[in-house]
C-alpha cells in the first residue's frame, strides 16, 4: 500500500470502535501488556505525577527563600527538599520523559513496525522504573537525604541522613534507561518499514536514535558510581575518603562522565519533537534535514567529551580545564546549528498558530538564551564567578523547563489526538501556553541576576542584598506553576469529552498520522511503503517551487 | 560604561584587578546573547505572523540550504564561541599562576566555618581576614571534612576547598572595605550560614595593626576556642612543638650552632651549595621535600643520616614545621651558606 | 511469505566447515599467552612490565571476541557498538589522566600522603 | 504479513518480525549491546584502578606481590577452558549434537564453580591476613600510602566480576534446560550462544583483571 494522500480535505472523523485502549479489558491486562503504546500511556501517567511531586517540592523551596531567614521550614527539611526536587525531577521526569512516552509510543508507529524489538523487555523498563521510583521516593520518607542531586563524595558518604535507598533507586532507574535506549537502538536498525533508508525516518526518530546511544553508553557508569557510593557510605572502603587516601575529585570525574551527556538525553528527545513538531505545524519540509540529523549524532558523540566543565573550580587542572571548555564551544554548534535550521524552517511556511506553535517560539528564544548563557558559562574566567551560583541554575532550567518541557508540552499537544481520539480545546492551550511562556521568564530571569549578584546554590538563608530578586522569582513561579495547572485541566476535559480528532487532525505528512487514532493493536493493516522523503507538504502532482538560500 | 553595565546586571563591586578583566568579557558574552536570542525570537515571531496558514491544506515551497549556508549557520557561532573561549582562558590562566611575592595566608575550611592564619606569622582568626590594598594574597586552603568552596563575589574569584590536600588562589585587592565571603560547595545543614569577611584595609594602616598583632602574640591568643582542633595558638607555635615532639631539633640546633643536620636559624631562602655541587634556595618546596625524602638533596658537608618522615607527619604538621622554619630569622643581613657537620653535643653558641 | 525452517543461507554453510578445530587452535594460544605473561609478570622490568602485560591482555582479548564470540562473522552493526564501549572508556581515561598528569602538586592526594593502616 | 499464509510459522519467530533472520540479527545486535554496557561498567572500576595506581604505584606494586599468583594463574586457565567448552557446545547444538552440548555445558558449569571455590580460598586467606578494604585494614606486610585503597580495588573487581560468574552460571543453566528440553537445534540456536557470548565477557574482564591486580 503505497503513501496514502494524506492532505486529502477533512472527512468527518470516525473513532475506531476497537483501539489500542479497550482491545482487552482489566487492569491485569494492562499491568502485563507487551503492547508499547499501552507502555507509553503508563509511562505517561507516572512521569506526570513524578512532574506534579517535583513541581511541589519546586514551589516548596521557593517559597521558602521568600525571607532571607527561615520563612517556613528548617534548614535541614529545606536541604531533603532541594534534593528531592533535584532527584524527583532529573531522575524520575526528565530522563524517562520524553524517550519513554513518545519514543515508545510513537517510534513504532514512525518507522511503520508492530511493535519495538523486545516487547518484554520494554514492560521490564517500566517495571524496573516504576520500583526504581518507589525506592527513591520512600529514601524521602525514610529520612530523606541532603546531598543535592549530584551525591558530591566526601559530605554525601559522611552525611548521617538515610542516602541508601535513593542510591539503590537511582542504580535501578539506570537500568531501566539502559533497556530503554537498547530497545529503540534495535528497533530502529532492524524494524524499519521497506523502503524507509536511514535518510527517510522523521527527525523525531533521529533524536531518539541518538538518545540512546548515550542512555546505552553512559547509564552504566553513573550506576556504578552510585554503588561505590552506597558502598563508601555502608563499609567505608576509602576509595573517595581523603582520609583514607581516596580521590574526591574522582567521583566528581565519575559523575559528570554520566551526568553532561545526561543532560543531552533530556534535550536531544525534546529537540526531536520540535523538529517533527515545526514541520507539522509550518506545514514545510524541514529547512536542512541531513544537518539536524547529523548533529543530533554530533550531540551525542562529542556530549561524552565535555564533562569537564562541571569541575573548572573543583581543582581540576587548567590544562584538562581549558581542553573541556573548548570540547564544551563544539558542542554548542551543534545546538546553534539546529536553532538555525528550525527559524529557516518557518520561512515561507503555512504557520498554522495554535498551541504548539506558541510552544515553539518559547522554545526557540530559551534555546538560543539558555544555549549560550551554557557557552558563556563554559569560558573558564566567567565560570570562576558562576560556578555553583543562581547563574548556572537559571542556565540549567532554561534548558530544561524552556527547552525540554516546552518540547515535551508542544509533543503532548501535537500528539494528544493521535494517542487518545479527541483534541484539546484550542483556545485554553494558548492561554495556558503564554502564561508558561510568561511565568517562566518571570522565574528564571531573575535568577540570572541572582547569579550575577553572587548568590550561592543551595542557600537556605542568604545575605539580604538578595531578597527582591528571590521574591520576584517566587512570583514567577507561582505564575508558571498556575499555567500548568490549567493544562492538567482542560487535558483531562478533553480527554473525557473532547470532540473526536479523526486520522489526520493536523493534516501532517508523519507516518504516525497514517493510521487510525488511536492507533489499531497491530499499528497498521498493511505495513506501509514509503516513497517520499519525510515531511514533503506538495499535493501529489502540484508543482514543487525549489527554493535555495 | 562599566558602571551602568555593572548595574544592570546586578555585579557586585569590582574590587579586585581580576574582577576587572572578568567583567569586561562578561559585558561582551552577555550583549552578544541578548543580541542573538531577542533576534532569533523576534524573527520567528515575525515569520509566524507573515506566513500565516492562510486556507487549510496550503502547500508551501521545499527550501533547502546552500552549502554557503550551511558554511555560515556552524562558522558564525564558532567564531563567537572559540573568540570567548580564548579571551577566557587567557584570563583563567593569568588568574591562576600567582605573582611571586605573594603574602601567603593558610585557610582552614572546617564544617561551616573559615579559620584564616597567616603564614609569616601573625594572628590567625576565624572568620575574618585582614588584607593590604593593593598587594597580593595568596590563600593555600584546606578542608578539614568536607569539599567546600571560598567564593568572594566582589572578587569574582571561587576555589574548590578539598580535604586532605591543598588549593590555592590568590586576588590583589583594590578597594579597602569589607567583602563577604561565601561558601558555594554544599557541606551540610548549616552551608547557607558558612560566611565570612574580608576586610581589606590600605597597605600603612595593615602593617601597623600587623605589627601590633604579632606584638602582643605570645600571651594573646586570637583564634579562641577550637574543639581538638591542631591549630592551638598560632601555626609557629605549633610546629615548634611538632619539631620537638618528632625529634628534629636532636640534630637541628636553632640559634646557629653547627650540629648534625643543617641549622635552622636563617635557613629559610638560603642558598644552600649540594653534595652534587648544585645549588638550590631552602624554599618551602625544598624544605618538605627534605622532610618527605631527605637522602634526596644533602646539603655539602653533612652526612644523609636523616630519616625519612613521610607518612608520619600529616599535611599541617608539615606546613607548620615549615612556617617554624621561616620564623627563625636572626638579625644579620647576609646568609651564610652552612658550613661542615660537627659532632660534638652542641653547646648553646652565645649570641 | 515466511518459509518454515532457516532457509539454508551461505552464513550456515560457512559456519559447517569450521571445525572444532579452530576453537581448540585458539584455546592453545591463550593458554600459552598466559604463561608468557605470567612468567614475563613476576619479572622486574620496571614501566615496560605494564605495557607488555597490557599488550599481552589485549590480544588474548581480541583472540577471544574474534574467535570466541564470533565477532569475524558479526554484523557491521555488532562489531561498531562494541568497539564504541572501549572507545568510551578509553576516553573516560584520557580525561581523567589529562587532570591528573597536569595538576598542581600540591592538590594531588600522594602529595601529602596520609598512611592509613595499622599504627 | 498476512497470517493465511500456507507455510507453518517458525516456532520462535515473534509476530512482530517478518523472518527468523531478522529476528536473530536484532537479538544479537541487543546482545552485543548489553556487552557495550557491562564494557564500561567494568570501565568505571578500571578507571579507578588506574588512577591510584598513578597516585601510590609503589604500594600497588608491592601489594600485588603479596598476591597469591598461583592461584590466580589457575583461575585465569580455568576461564579460559570453560570459554573453550562454551565455543564448542555452541558449536555442538549447531550442528545438533545435543547430549555433547550438554556436556560440554556442565563442564562449563563445573569450571565456574572451581573458580568460584579458588577465589574462596583466597578471599578466606585474605579475611585472615587482615588484608581487607577502606577501614578494615590490617595487613602488616604493605604499610605504604594507599595499600588499603589497593585492597579495596581488589574486592571490589574480583567481587563484582564473581557476581558476574555467577549471573553467567545461572544464564547457562538455563539454557542447559532448553537444551534438555530439546527447545534448540540447528533450526534454533541463538539463546545458547548468547548465553555462551555473556560467558566471553565474563573471562574477557578476568583477562584484563588477572595481569592488573596479580602481576603488574
Amino acid at each position: 500500500m503505497s503513501q496514502p494522500n494524506q492532505l486529502a480535505d477533512k472527512e468527518t472523523p470516525v473513532y475506531p470502535a476497537v483501539n489500542y485502549l479497550n482491545a482487552d479489558r482489566g487492569v491485569w491486562s494492562w499491568l502485563t501488556t507487551v503492547d508499547h503504546k499501552r507502555i507509553a500511556v503508563m509511562y505517561l501517567v507516572s512521569v506526570l505525577i513524578a512532574f506534579l511531586l517535583g513541581g511541589i517540592f519546586a514551589m516548596a523551596v521557593r517559597v521558602e527563600l521568600l525571607t532571607p531567614d527561615a520563612t517556613v521550614m528548617g534548614a535541614n527539611t529545606y536541604n531533603r527538599m532541594f534534593t528531592l526536587h533535584g532527584v524527583v525531577m532529573i531522575f524520575l521526569f526528565m530522563i524517562p520523559a520524553i524517550p519513554g512516552v513518545f519514543g515508545n509510543f510513537l517510534l513504532p508507529l514512525m518507522l511503520g513496525a508492530k511493535d519495538v524489538a523486545f516487547p518484554k523487555l520494554n514492560l521490564l523498563s517500566l517495571y524496573l522504573y516504576w520500583t526504581g521510583a518507589t525506592l527513591a521516593l520512600t529514601g524521602m520518607i525514610m529520612g530523606g537525604t541532603d546531598t543535592g542531586w549530584t551525591f558530591y563524595a566526601p559530605y554525601s558518604t559522611s552525611t548521617p541522613t538515610t542516602l541508601f535507598p535513593v542510591l539503590l533507586g537511582v542504580f535501578i532507574l539506570g537500568f531501566s534507561s539502559i533497556l530503554t535506549g537498547l530497545n529503540f537502538i534495535v528497533t530502529v536498525h532492524t524494524l524499519r518499514a521497506p523502503g524507509m533508508g536511514w535518510m527517510r525516518m522523521q527527525l523525531f526518530v533521529w533524536a531518539i536514535y541518538a538518545t540512546s546511544i548515550i542512555q546505552v553508553l553512559a547509564t552504566p557508569v553513573i550506576g556504578l558510581t552510585v554503588l561505590l557510593v552506597g558502598i563508601e557510605k555502608v563499609g567505608g572502603f576509602g576509595l573517595f575518603d581523603p582520609t583514607k587516601g581516596g580521590d574526591p575529585v574522582l567521583f566528581q570525574h565519575m559523575f559528570w562522565f554520566y551526568s553532561h551527556p545526561a543532560v543531552y538525553i533530556m534535550v536531544l528527545p525534546s529537540m526531536g519533537v520540535i523538529s517533527d513538531v515545526i514541520a507539522a505545524v509550518a506545514r514545510k519540509n524541514v529547512f536542512g534535514y541531513k544537518m539536524i540529523a547529523y548533529s543530533s549524532l554530533g550531540i551525542a558523540f562529542v556530549g561524552f567529551f565535555a564533562w569537564g566543565h562541571h569541575m573548572f573550580v573543583s581543582g581540576q587542572s587548567p590544562f584538562d580545564n581549558g581542553a573541556f571548555a573548548v570540547i564544551s564551544m563544539f558542542v554548542g554548534v551543534f545546538t546553534a546549528i539546529k536553532v538555525f535550521n528550525w527559524v529557516a524552517t518557518l520561512y515561507r511556511g503555512a504557520i498554522a498558530v495554535t498551541a504548539p506553535t506558541i510552544y515553539i517560539c518559547g522554545f526557540l528564544f530559551f534555546m538560543v538564551f539558555g544555549g549560550m548563557t551554557g557557552i558563556a558559562v563554559a569560558t573558564i574566567s566567567l565560570d570562576v564567578h558562576w560556578h555553583d551560583t543562581y547563574f548556572v541554575v537559571a542556565h540549567f532550567h532554561f534548558i530544561m523547563v524552556g527547552a525540554v518541557i516546552m518540547g515535551f508540552l508542544a509533543g503532548l499537544h501535537y500528539w494528544f489526538p493521535k494517542m487518545f481520539g479527541r483534541k484539546y480545546h484550542e483556545g485554553w492551550g494558548m492561554v495556558a501556553a503564554s502564561l508558561i511562556v510568561l511565568g517562566f521568564n518571570a522565574t528564571f530571569i531573575p535568577q540570572f541576576l541572582l547569579g550575577n549578584a553572587g548568590m550561592p546554590r543551595r542557600y537556605y538563608m542568604y545575605p539580604e542584598r538578595f531578597q527582591g530578586l528571590n521574591v520576584a522569582s517566587t512570583a514567577g513561579s507561582s505564575l508558571l506553576a498556575f499555567g500548568f495547572i490549567i493544562i492538567l485541566v482542560y487535558l483531562i476535559y478533553a480527554l473525557l469529552r473532547g470532540d473526536l480528532a479523526g486520522d489526520n487532525p493536523w493534516q501532517s505528512k508523519g507516518v504516525e498520522w497514517m493510521t487510525t487514532s488511536p492507533p489499531d493493536k497491530h499499528n497498521f493493516h498493511e505495513t506501509p511503503v514509503i516513497t517520499e522523503d519525510p515531511h514533503t507538504y506538495q499535493k501529489p502532482g502540484e508543482e514543487v517551487e525549489h527554493v535555495v538560500i | 560604561m562599566n558602571d551602568f553595565m555593572r548595574n544592570l546586571l546586578w555585579l557586585p563591586v569590582q574590587a579586585s584587578t581580576f574582577a576587572k578583566s572578568v567583567d569586561n568579557l562578561h559585558y561582551f558574552v552577555i550583549t552578544v546573547t541578548m543580541i542573538a536570542s531577542i533576534a532569533t525570537g523576534l524573527l520567528a515571531f515575525f515569520f509566524f505572523f507573515k506566513y500565516r496558514q492562510r486556507r487549510s491544506g496550503q502547500s508551501t515551497p521545499n527550501v533547502i540550504p546552500s552549502v554557503r549556508f550551511e558554511i555560515a549557520v556552524i562558522g558564525l557561532p564558532l567564531f563567537f564561541f572559540l573568540l570567548w573561549f580564548v579571551q577566557g582562558f587567557k584570563d583563567y590562566i593569568w588568574y591562576t599562576t600567582p605573582p611571586k611575592n605573594t603574602m601567603d595566608v593558610y585557610v582552614m575550611g572546617k564544617k561551616w566555618m573559615w579559620k584564616f592564619a597567616y603564614a609569616g606569622g601573625g594572628p590567625n582568626a576565624i572568620g575574618t581576614l585582614h588584607v593590604p590594598e593593593g598587594r597580593p594574597v595568596r590563600l593555600l586552603m584546606t578542608s578539614r571534612d568536607v569539599i567546600h568552596s571560598f567564593y568572594v563575589p566582589d572578587f569574582r574569584i571561587k576555589q574548590d576547598v578539598l580535604p586532605g590536600r591543598y588549593t590555592e588562589t590568590w586576588f590583589e585587592a583594590t578597594k579597602p572595605g569589607r567583602y563577604q565571603v561565601l561558601c558555594a560547595e554544599y557541606c551540610g545543614t548549616w552551608h547557607s550560614q558558612m560566611w565570612g569577611e574580608i576586610v581589606v584595609m590600605p597597605a600603612p594602616e595593615f602593617d601597623k595593626w600587623l605589627q601590633q598583632q604579632r606584638a602582643g602574640l605570645a600571651d594573646r591568643v586570637d583564634t579562641g576556642g577550637d574543639d581538638g582542633g591542631d591549630f592551638r595558638g598560632s601555626i609557629v607555635e605549633y610546629g615548634k612543638k611538632v619539631a620537638m615532639s618528632e625529634g628534629c631539633l636532636r640534630c637541628h640546633s636553632l640559634d646557629g650552632t653547627q650540629h648534625i643536620g643543617p641549622t635552622w636559624l636563617d635557613m629559610y631562602l638560603r642558598r644552600e651549595t649540594l653534595e652534587n655541587g648544585q645549588v638550590v634556595i631552602a624554599d618551602e618546596g625544598y624544605l618538605t621535600d627534605s622532610m618527605i625524602d631527605p637522602r634526596a638533596k644533602v646539603v655539602k658537608g653533612f652526612k644523609p643520616v636523616m630519616p625519612t618522615y613521610k607518612g608520619r607527619l600529616t599535611a599541617p604538621e608539615a606546613a607548620a614545621l615549615v612556617e617554624f622554619i621561616k620564623s627563625l630569622r636572626s638579625e644579620n643581613l647576609e646568609n651564610l651558606p652552612s658550613k661542615e657537620a660537627v659532632y660534638e653535643p652542641a653547646k648553646p653558641a652565645r649570641r | 511469505m515466511a518459509d518454515a525452517t532457516r532457509k539454508p543461507p551461505s552464513e550456515a554453510e560457512r559456519h559447517a566447515e569450521h571445525g572444532t578445530g579452530r576453537y581448540f587452535a585458539v584455546w592453545a594460544i591463550l593458554l600459552v599467552f598466559t604463561c608468557l605473561t605470567v612468567w614475563t609478570g613476576r619479572m622486574d622490568l620496571g614501566a615496560v612490565n605494564i605495557f607488555l602485560a597490557m599488550t599481552i591482555a589485549t590480544i588474548k582479548a581480541t583472540l577471544v571476541v574474534l574467535f570466541f564470540m564470533h565477532m569475524s562473522e558479526a554484523a557491521g552493526a555488532n562489531r561498531l557498538v562494541f568497539l564504541m564501549s572501549f572507545l568510551f572508556m578509553a576516553l573516560m581515561m584520557i580525561g581523567v589522566f589529562g587532570d591528573l598528569w597536569t595538576r598542581n602538586e600540591m592538590t594531588l592526594p600522594s602529595a601529602h600522603p596520609i598512611n592509613f593502616g595499622p599504627e | 504479513m498476512s497470517s493465511s499464509d500456507t507455510h507453518a510459522r517458525h516456532p520462535y519467530l515473534a509476530e512482530h518480525y517478518e523472518t527468523i533472520e531478522k529476528q536473530d540479527h536484532a537479538v544479537r545486535l541487543g546482545m552485543w549491546l548489553f556487552l557495550g554496557t557491562e564494557v564500561l561498567l567494568f570501565a568505571g572500576l578500571f578507571l579507578g584502578y588506574t588512577v591510584y595506581r598513578h597516585f601510590y604505584h609503589e604500594t600497588f606494586h608491592e601489594a600485588s606481590r603479596t598476591l597469591n599468583l598461583t592461584l590466580g594463574t589457575i583461575n585465569t586457565i580455568v576461564l579460559i577452558t570453560s570459554s573453550l567448552s562454551v565455543a564448542l557446545a555452541y558449536h555442538a547444538i549447531k550442528h545438533g549434537q545435543r547430549q555433547k552440548c550438554l556436556g560440554l555445558l556442565t563442564f562449563t558449569i563445573i569450571c565456574a564453580l572451581g573458580f568460584l571455590v579458588i577465589k574462596g580460598f583466597e578471599y578466606q586467606h585474605k579475611f585472615a591476613e587482615g588484608a581487607l578494604p577502606g577501614q578494615f585494614y590490617r595487613f602488616h606486610e604493605v604499610t605504604g600510602p594507599g595499600a588499603n585503597l589497593f585492597f579495596t580495588i581488589y574486592f571490589l573487581t574480583t567481587g563484582l566480576h564473581a557476581f558476574h560468574v555467577i549471573v553467567g552460571m545461572s544464564v547457562l543453566i538455563w539454557v542447559m534446560k532448553g537444551v534438555w528440553k530439546g527447545k534448540y537445534g540447528p533450526d534454533y540456536y541463538v539463546p545458547v550462544e548468547l548465553g555462551g557470548l555473556y560467558w566471553h565477557l565474563v573471562d574477557l574482564v578476568w583477562i584484563f583483571l588477572f595481569p592488573l591486580l596479580y602481576l603488574i
